[in-house]
């Protein structure tokens, strides 16, 4: 086992793409370590990234933000600009875990992580995030729905790694909110996550709305029928329940430790519904 | 197994280890460092026995591998007291039987610690949420709880 | 003369009696006389037993004495978390 | 009688007992200098490691560990081959447990074990042994376990306390029955009858702290163990047995303890970490992870339970009846036998009649949890109480009020109660604010008594008068939460002197006689008692000496605050001898001071606690919080206040994790899903409210000053009154723990559904 800490992106995917047997990114670490000590990975080569400061910043560029891949989930929260913008995606990423893991968890972590119950996940789909990828043959930035193909499974290469998230910017009148379901107040994986992004025009009339859903299938999935739901209305009461039906019959999961499928189907409506009204409050705000 | 060689500061002394590239930050603490004040309650960070400051942020020792710590600033519990003076957090932790074992106890106050370098005046959600990632398993919290109320008004009083 | 209650696995292990009269002054003397008197009762009382002497328990007091007419119940030794 | 007629705790006007000084174990468990169990190192010392089977139920073909045994830095490997079989029938099962024999009876139970130079080469190693099962039909559900056909764990199980005695093996290991009078009877002149089946999920006593210890042998057979333990004594007799030492040759040290609650009352791993040392002639530390913990130590018993009871209109039980089925693992001992003694033990009845069985699964061998075997029955019995009060429309409290134990009540379990609180609890619970808060919304209320029998045991103290007069107190029961300072309390009350110039210690097993386990609640009470009477010792050893140089009788000095004093005009007129003066003089009269005493403590008195809870139900959810809780419960005398309090906090909130969401969750492959801390899911601070306490104290006729234990009354309520909550809230009953919300939200969508039918 081989640890090294590069400055630069490019080292960092040179090392990645070496001959070094299993290679990991060690962002946050708050996986990997886990799965490093229960015997799930064991990494000839980990490579630090949190060294390269093109990854340890968060750039807001023209109401559009780019945050590095490095970028802790306290510093997300410590960022005026972007809790404004994207309020949702930002208590997503502070619903990880508790303050300790907070310090260290990261979005593109969260991401590559590939875990359908990823808090963050529903949330960074709900508000159209995409993913820069650093690879040994150049970037390429892609929707982040298309990194996560089944738990565990990213659409990642060999050599690949997330140097960073882009949020785009936020038409006026928009709101995002993103919940999630666990049995405590704090400390589990999300039984069903739930994001929603919305935009009014003048009227007060939805115009645009992406909503994905978190822990009720392989991965977290975007469901637009949910959206169909909410387009055209005023998001008033019968658009709601027919959004918590989309969103109930969008589920296909299973029964785990964390959940019944009975559960989670009617749960996932719920919370759908209840992120909606608070993604509405914030549109109507803005 | 390859080893590394880390420089770094711990409780405002520098010090340099060699470690497995696998060992966590709180393995090098108790086991090279012997600093053992910091303890292992599950080793996947949702206990936070093991939580100490690292670069001024509060981080879950085992969840931070040993090489990670090259040049940063680590602080335990073992340096929350000054000399023969201790922090008004450990004082009321006493002063109000906030611990029974006191396993958890290191773990608590580095996070109670953390909150009212930040937040001097936080209400009780706010105290019961920043102190989520700390189990106990014997006081139930209600006496760590007013320990931290208690100490966060010493320390306003200045 | 003391009345001795047999309750639990005691009871079904001395044909379902629940009580017998034994002839015993301390609490030595009450397990010396079940063991000859309800021989089944030996390998449970090897295992362990406690015994109530008007409502207090005592789990290992062989000396204790057995005040005359006091109420006496044999219990399955208890241990607690 | 009080053992000290002179006292009534009531009335008598304690100096230091009943304040809230600092521990004397604090100021290290605030800086982190206090050593636990992982934190002591021995030079030259190894990492032990241990391997586990991955299947529930397997018979063990053969064990290879020839290719670990090559690895460089591997120095010792043990398996079942090291254990010799034990003769003591008290001991097969613990030794059995330590290490698989023929069969690997549960997922993680132990099956060989490495010490290396290094923790990453033990692992290594763990990998190398290459071990051949022959995979066997698994069982883990108590109901399932006792079905005829289910897989049979032990082949010469035959059912004890049942007569005539079956022919064949199952995995029932006992039967046993409690009560008076005929249930049946009873119902006869009920107006009510209530009869539901219930079910508990098993729980674990979540210590912080894993079970770690270092072991030391050396090539004379001589040895030294460092552990975290509620028993040290316990560790020493148990791992000489199965090692074949000498009591004498091995010497314990109790750690400082990480929270045991009950787990910490057996062996795991401190007879393999010994016979790893002694194979390598080395120190040798083994610390279990969290997932070792949860598959491998003691978790309590799951449950399934049959209660009946019957009222008349006036709201007094007429009749009750239990049946209770308890899994405790792969080896016989559940404790369904006190389960079925406390059932019905808060209440005064005519008629009354408990059936326990002990059924063994492919489940880790269970391990004592804080009144073992109450809280799951109170809440069968509670909950079938809460529902009837309902459904004569009868406050919860008073219909407890009408049936409840007291002074002369013949108890369900066979004695006659003496002097008990119950109702003084009852009363105290009654006139509480929190009961006459108002309910919000999807808000109820939920109301338990609950009952423990408290022990007592074997106890040895020793107290030392030093030169300066301050004393050094040695005891023996280890310190699970702040007995250290309950110790120098008593002590200091009896010499009269200040709190702080008292210090004690638990000692390890060659400097002090043998101390029974901390546990059953007795430290306060037994270990107490010892350190009053062995306080009193030295006092008169302390008079005589004032005696002595005075040149009068011993007897006609006294004792007071702190003084030696001419016990009257009669004795002589001397200016009075502080204990400073005694110690100082101590070497030229007599040489050392010293007070000692040992007792196998009797007359632990019984105590009850009454809980209320008031819970919020998310209708849409099923989500639980815990809005408001009460603790209201006898302690006796509360020697340190704050400690009592925090024992009453410390039990309601492991009730609530069991309520609510703790569990241990088998898949189909008889393989525990959740081994760790994120999915056995124990409180959060930011799940709970203050819980408030109330110390109610009855004196305990069996001690000086009164004192009841108080660790394990306080988790027998909290299941039934959350669940009384939960009930009342969602409209529906809750008979299945944990109430986590998918089991709240079925359970209110099936009611919704039942109405829609009617």
């Amino acid at each position: 086992m081989r640890f090294e800490a590069p400055t630069t992106v490019n080292a960092a995917v040179k090392l990645l793409a070496g001959k070094a047997g299993v290679a990991r990114v060690l962002a946050g670490g708050t996986d990997l370590l886990v799965q490093m000590r229960t015997d799930r990975v064991a990494p000839d080569l980990i490579v630090d990234v949190k060294r390269i400061p093109a990854m340890r910043t968060i750039t807001a560029k023209a109401g559009a933000f780019r945050i590095g891949g490095a970028v802790a989930g306290a510093e997300l929260g410590e960022h005026k600009a972007l809790k404004k913008a994207w309020p949702g995606v930002v208590e997503a990423a502070n619903l990880i875990g508790s303050h300790q893991i907070q310090s260290r968890a990261t979005l593109a972590g969260n991401l590559c992580n590939a875990s359908p119950a990823a808090d963050s996940v529903p949330a960074m789909v709900a508000a159209g995030a995409s993913a820069v990828i650093a690879g040994p043959r150049g970037k390429r930035t892609v929707p982040v729905e298309a990194v996560a193909v089944a738990p565990g499974k990213t659409s990642l290469k060999r050599g690949e790694m997330v140097e960073a998230i882009l949020l785009p910017k936020h038409p006026s009148r928009s709101g995002d909110a993103y919940l999630r379901f666990i049995p405590r107040s704090e400390m589990d994986i999300a039984v069903v996550g739930v994001g929603v992004s919305l935009t009014l025009d003048t009227k007060g009339v939805c115009t645009a709305a992406r909503v994905a859903l978190g822990a009720v299938a392989e991965r977290v999935i975007l469901v637009p029928e949910a959206a169909k739901a909410l387009i055209g209305s005023t998001v008033d009461a019968g658009a709601l329940e027919r959004l918590a039906a989309a969103a109930s019959a969008a589920c296909r999961p299973i029964d785990d430790k964390r959940g019944t499928k009975e559960f989670r189907i009617k749960v996932a409506g719920v919370l759908a519904r209840r992120a909606a009204e608070i993604a509405l409050k914030r549109a109507r705000g803005n | 197994m390859p080893k590394v060689q880390v420089s770094t500061t711990v409780n405002g002394d520098e010090v340099s280890y060699i470690c497995e590239v696998d060992e966590t930050l709180l393995d090098v603490l108790r086991d090279r460092l012997s600093l053992t004040g910091s303890k292992e309650g599950c080793g996947t960070g949702d206990c936070g026995a093991c939580s100490v400051m690292l670069d001024g942020r509060l981080v879950c020792s085992c969840l931070v591998l040993g090489a990670e710590a090259e040049g940063r600033d680590v602080r335990t519990v073992e340096g929350i007291a000054k000399g023969d003076k201790l922090h008004p957090l450990q004082e009321k932790f006493l002063e109000f039987a906030a611990l029974q074992c006191g396993i958890c106890t290191p773990g608590f106050l580095i996070s109670s610690k953390a909150l009212l370098d930040h937040n001097p005046n936080p209400t009780e959600t706010e105290i019961r949420f920043a102190l989520a990632g700390n189990l106990c398993r014997c006081t139930g919290y209600d006496k760590i709880v007013r320990a931290v109320q208690a100490a966060a008004a010493e320390m306003r009083k200045g | 003369m003391v009345q001795v209650t047999l309750s639990g696995p005691l009871k079904t292990a001395a044909g379902g009696r629940a009580s017998v009269e034994v002839e015993a002054a301390t609490i030595h003397q009450l397990l010396m006389r079940l063991e000859k008197d309800i021989p089944k009762l030996k390998p449970l009382i090897e295992r362990g037993v406690a015994v109530a002497i008007d409502g207090q328990i005592y789990r290992d007091d062989w000396l204790r004495p057995i005040p005359p007419g006091s109420e006496v119940v044999l219990l399955p030794r208890m241990a607690g978390g | 009688m009080p053992l000290d007629a002179n006292l009534d705790p009531r009335t008598h006007q304690f100096k230091v007992v009943g304040t809230r000084p600092l521990r004397p174990d604090g100021v290290d468990k605030v800086t982190g200098r206090a050593k636990f169990g992982a934190d002591a190192t021995a030079p030259g010392m190894l990492v032990g490691k241990v391997l586990r089977s991955p299947h529930p139920h397997a018979r063990i073909r053969s064990i290879n560990t020839a290719k670990a045994a090559k690895l460089p830095g591997v120095k010792a490997i043990v398996t079942r081959d090291d254990f010799p079989e034990t003769k003591d029938e008290s001991l097969k099962d613990v030794l059995y447990n330590v290490m698989a024999r023929e069969k690997a009876l549960y997922d993680g139970h132990a099956v060989a074990a490495v010490a290396a130079t290094s923790a990453s080469i033990a692992r290594k190693a763990l990998k190398l042994i290459e071990v051949k099962y022959e995979i066997l039909p698994h069982v883990t559900d108590v109901d399932a376990a006792m079905k005829p056909g289910a897989p049979i764990l032990h082949k010469d199980m035959i059912t004890d306390g049942v007569e005539p005695a079956p022919t064949k093996a199952s995995n029932i290991a006992a039967k046993c029955e409690f009560g008076h009078g005929d249930p049946d009877e009873g119902f006869k002149h009920a107006d009510h009858v209530i009869e539901r089946v219930f079910k508990t999920e098993a729980t674990h006593q979540g210590y912080i702290e894993p079970h770690a210890c270092l072991a030391s042998v050396g090539t004379d057979g001589s040895g030294e163990l460092w552990v975290c333990t509620q028993g040290h004594f316990m560790v020493r007799d148990t791992c000489a047995a199965l090692l074949g030492m000498d009591v004498s040759r091995l010497r314990v040290t109790a750690s400082e303890i990480g929270g045991g609650f009950g787990g910490k009352t057996t062996v795991f791993i401190e007879p393999v970490a010994l016979a790893l040392s002694r194979k390598a002639g080395k120190p040798v530390k083994v610390v279990m992870s969290r997932e070792e913990v949860f598959r491998a130590s003691g978790p309590t018993s799951s449950t399934s339970m049959t209660v009946k009871i019957g009222i008349n209109k006036a709201g007094r039980i007429t009749g009750a009846f239990a049946e209770l089925r308890f899994q405790g693992g792969a080896f016989t001992g559940s404790p369904v036998v006190l389960g079925a003694m406390s059932a019905f033990a808060c209440y005064d009845l005519e008629h009354v009649k408990v059936v326990g069985y002990d059924v063994v699964t492919n489940r880790p061998k269970q391990a004592a949890y804080r009144a073992p075997g109450a809280p799951m029955v109170a809440f069968a019995v509670e909950s079938v109480l809460d529902e009837l009060a309902a459904r004569i429309g009868m406050d919860p409290i008073a219909l407890r009020l009408k049936n409840a134990a007291k002074e002369g009540t013949k108890s369900s379990y066979g004695p006659t109660f003496n002097r008990i609180g119950l109702i003084d609890c009852l009363e105290a619970a009654r006139k509480h604010a929190n009961y006459k808060v108002p309910l919000g919304p999807n808000q109820g209320r939920g109301v338990s008594a609950g009952f423990w029998f408290n022990f007592g045991g074997q106890t040895c103290v020793s107290l030392n008068v030093n030169i300066d007069g301050t004393v050094a107190l040695v005891v023996g029961t280890p310190d699970i939460g702040g007995s250290r300072a309950s110790m120098c309390l008593m002590a200091a009350e009896e010499l009269g002197i200040p709190y702080d110039r008292v210090r004690a210690i638990v000692a390890d097993t060659s400097s002090l006689g043998y101390n029974d386990i901390s546990e059953g609640s007795r430290v306060t009470f037994s270990t107490g008692l010892a350190t009053i009477k062995a306080t009193r010792d030295a006092v008169t050893k302390l008079c005589a000496r004032a005696a002595k140089i005075w040149g009068i009788p011993a007897d006609a000095v006294t004792w007071e605050n702190g003084y030696a004093k001419p016990s009257g005009p009669n004795a002589g007129n001397f200016e009075p001898l502080s204990l400073e003066d005694l110690a100082k003089k101590a070497a030229k009269t007599g040489g050392p001071i010293a007070g000692h005493y040992e007792v196998n403590a009797d007359g632990a008195g019984v105590s009850f606690a009454v809980h209320l809870c008031d819970a919020e139900v998310d209708p849409e959810t099923g989500r639980v919080q815990i809005k408001r809780y009460t603790v209201v419960q006898d302690a006796g005398k509360a020697i340190h206040p704050s400690y009592v309090e925090g024992q009453y906090q410390g039990g309601a909130v492991q009730g609530i994790g069991w309520a609510i969401n703790e569990e241990y969750i088998y898949g189909k492959d008889g393989r525990l899903q959740n081994p760790g801390f994120l999915d056995y899911r124990i409180p959060v601070a930011s799940d709970l409210p203050m819980i408030d306490t109330v110390i109610v104290e009855v004196p305990n006729p069996g001690h000086p000053y009164g004192v009841r234990g108080v660790g394990e009354t306080s988790i027998v309520p909290p299941l039934a009154a959350i669940a009384n909550a939960v009930s009342n809230a969602a409209g529906v009953r809750m008979t299945h723990l944990p109430m986590s919300p998918p089991n709240v939200l079925k359970a209110i969508d099936g009611a919704k559904g039942r109405g829609a039918r009617r």
